[in-house]
């Protein structure tokens, strides 16, 4: 049993991804969509907070947000996942529940 | 699978609205089933047929019209949320002596117990919002 | 899968500066005729939802807070608060209000529906749904 | 003193429409102008005569409809912002094709030049939002 | 000069607050408003960075919002005013100009 | 006091996860008409709105990004950028767009519209305002 965390706010701004990762049991799966796709960004303020739980959760952003935003993978921590809204639906389908961190 | 929808924010405002239609696209062409989206707080504003985007924007309304009409998706519109934010349809607009409705074709304006149902009636409840 | 589903309302927000916390109890009043199992979680600024003495006569806005007194009665009898949140924000259990219901399996006893769970008893918690509803 | 205040979020959603209007009643109450509102954003949804909130909530509509005849303020909702989500006067309907429009008494929709020319021409500019 | 600056969010989710105080000069003040009023409270994990500005800039707190979320003014920091909207509209009026930190 | 006023318009908000970096440019573009002294500042997430190469295909919304470029024929030539948002971000200043102006007193010289300035100065910038407009 495992749940899928979406999050869609700036990680700068905002301390729901933190609230998130505080939340998240290993086996976990936490997709950063929307604003959310700033959190996946390496050398910033809050990439040692994501790198840190990269480990025992599987972190994925939606691709067609960070290209809207200009944003190219290789811009990612390592070990981040990019996915469309295709592997959007199969996030959903595998894990047993999702939860919204509005 | 039977995957539930929930739009929480306002068409053009928040990217909520959007990123579900993405999504929903998504898992119909994936092979499951979206049975409803329920529309709550502003994501009741998704639904006025009023919007008159600039020509070179996206119509979101009509996007979920017309995905609605072909998918057979029930578009259902919080009543409680859509009477505070001025959305009605022709019953509600003559209960409540106004002179005119303004929800869009494809969308009904139902109860929360909508909401309810389909997070017992879906396999998976996916929510976009703020 | 049973007929019953386990559903958890998760409130994040704080009241008044935004709707969410106000339309999100109102879908538990309309869930509680369901029949399924409910629960709901107050963490981050949600646990400022649950504040004594609320007095909304100077903004002008209807105070919902007593709603939260009369959850007993739809049998919602399971308020989870996160101390980490409320240890945040300066705050203790003396300063949410009393949430009693009657524990219909101990003979109607009145019993507080607040209860002060740990970071990782929320996350235990929220790992045990069927649903989630956010707010 | 002239106050131009601007709102950006909507009625019942964020409580922006509701410190504004406490704030512009006590800005008149102490001898202040307030010569115009102005609605951008979701703000133009304050605008809307079809809200019905339930009889024990406020009325946001129509305390600014009031508290604008009482006080000569001009209550200018943005025309970009209204397009977009659903807000429209009789004008717009029908230089839109559309069926109805939904504006209340004392709003007029207009260009955000009258955003600009609210800055220029008052002291201090106040912004409600999120 | 000077500026009065709002800030309606609660800086426990929303780092505004921050960012407003990291652009104040001395002589300005800060209005909280809204869920805003949080970041007048003592004893929490962010009193620390109002406390350390309350001297150079003068903090104020909109009593209507904190007694609509339960707050009474002895839970305030030292040295932070309550206001009414009439105090409000005087902060306005006193400073040159006011910024919304939206 | 001159006929001329200064206006600032601060954002702070990245783009096209809400609406406001659009339409705060479509405020910039109408005010540009009323020959006001006006500047904008980015910090915060809105330094994210001058990233190059934004391609919105994907999500469906339409690319505003290339509207900035468009700035100067409006006479809109300042553009402050606050470093540390940058830094934080873990971007720099090739990470945006190049936004060029013609300088009518400089025989009509092409120059770099975004000018990365300090928090410090930033702050100063904000309090020679007249009037400030947040998105």
């Amino acid at each position: 049993m495992s749940t899928l965390h979406t999050v869609n706010k700036s990680p700068f701004v905002n301390r729901t991804l933190e609230s998130c990762l505080n939340h998240c049991k290993d086996g976990d799966a936490v997709l950063m969509i929307e604003d959310g796709v700033y959190g996946g960004l390496g050398g910033t303020a809050v990439s040692a907070i994501v790198a840190e739980k990269a480990g025992s959760v599987s972190i994925h952003v939606l691709t067609p947000d960070m290209e809207a935003r200009g944003l190219s993978a290789d811009r990612l921590l390592d070990g981040i996942t990019c996915v469309g809204y295709d592997g959007f639906v199969e996030l959903v389908t595998k894990h047993d529940r999702t939860q919204a961190w509005l | 699978m039977k995957i539930g929808v929930v739009i929480s924010e306002g068409p053009y405002t928040h990217e909520a609205a959007d990123t579900a239609y993405n999504f929903v696209k998504a898992a119909l062409t994936a092979g499951h089933e979206v049975p409803r989206v329920f529309f709550y707080h502003d994501g009741v504003n998704v639904s006025t047929r009023l919007s008159v985007p600039p020509q070179d924007e996206r119509h979101i309304q009509n996007n979920w019209t017309d995905l609605a009409r072909e998918h057979g998706i029930d578009l259902v519109v919080c009543i409680a949320a859509a009477q505070r934010r001025g959305i009605l349809d022709r019953n509600e607009a003559e209960r409540q002596g106004k002179d005119t409705d303004n929800i869009a074709e494809g969308f009904r304006i139902s109860g929360l117990g909508q909401l309810i149902e389909m997070g017992i009636q879906t396999d998976r409840l996916v929510m976009f919002g703020d | 899968m049973s007929d019953v589903k386990k559903f958890l309302y998760v409130n994040r927000k704080a009241p008044y500066g935004t709707i969410y916390a106000l339309e999100s109890l109102e879908v538990v009043l309309i869930g509680a005729a369901f029949d399924q199992d409910v629960s709901l979680a107050f963490l981050d600024d949600g646990v400022f939802q649950l504040t004594r003495d609320q007095n909304t006569d100077g903004i002008g806005v209807k105070n919902f807070s007593p709603t939260f007194r009369a959850l007993g009665d739809y049998d919602v009898t399971r308020l989870y608060v996160e101390k980490e949140s409320l240890d945040e924000r300066g705050l203790t259990a003396d300063d949410l209000q009393e949430i009693m219901y009657e524990d219909e399996d101990d003979d109607w006893a009145e019993k507080p529906a607040i209860r002060i769970v740990s970071r990782a008893e929320m996350t235990d918690i929220m790992a045990e749904q069927d649903v989630i509803l956010s707010f």
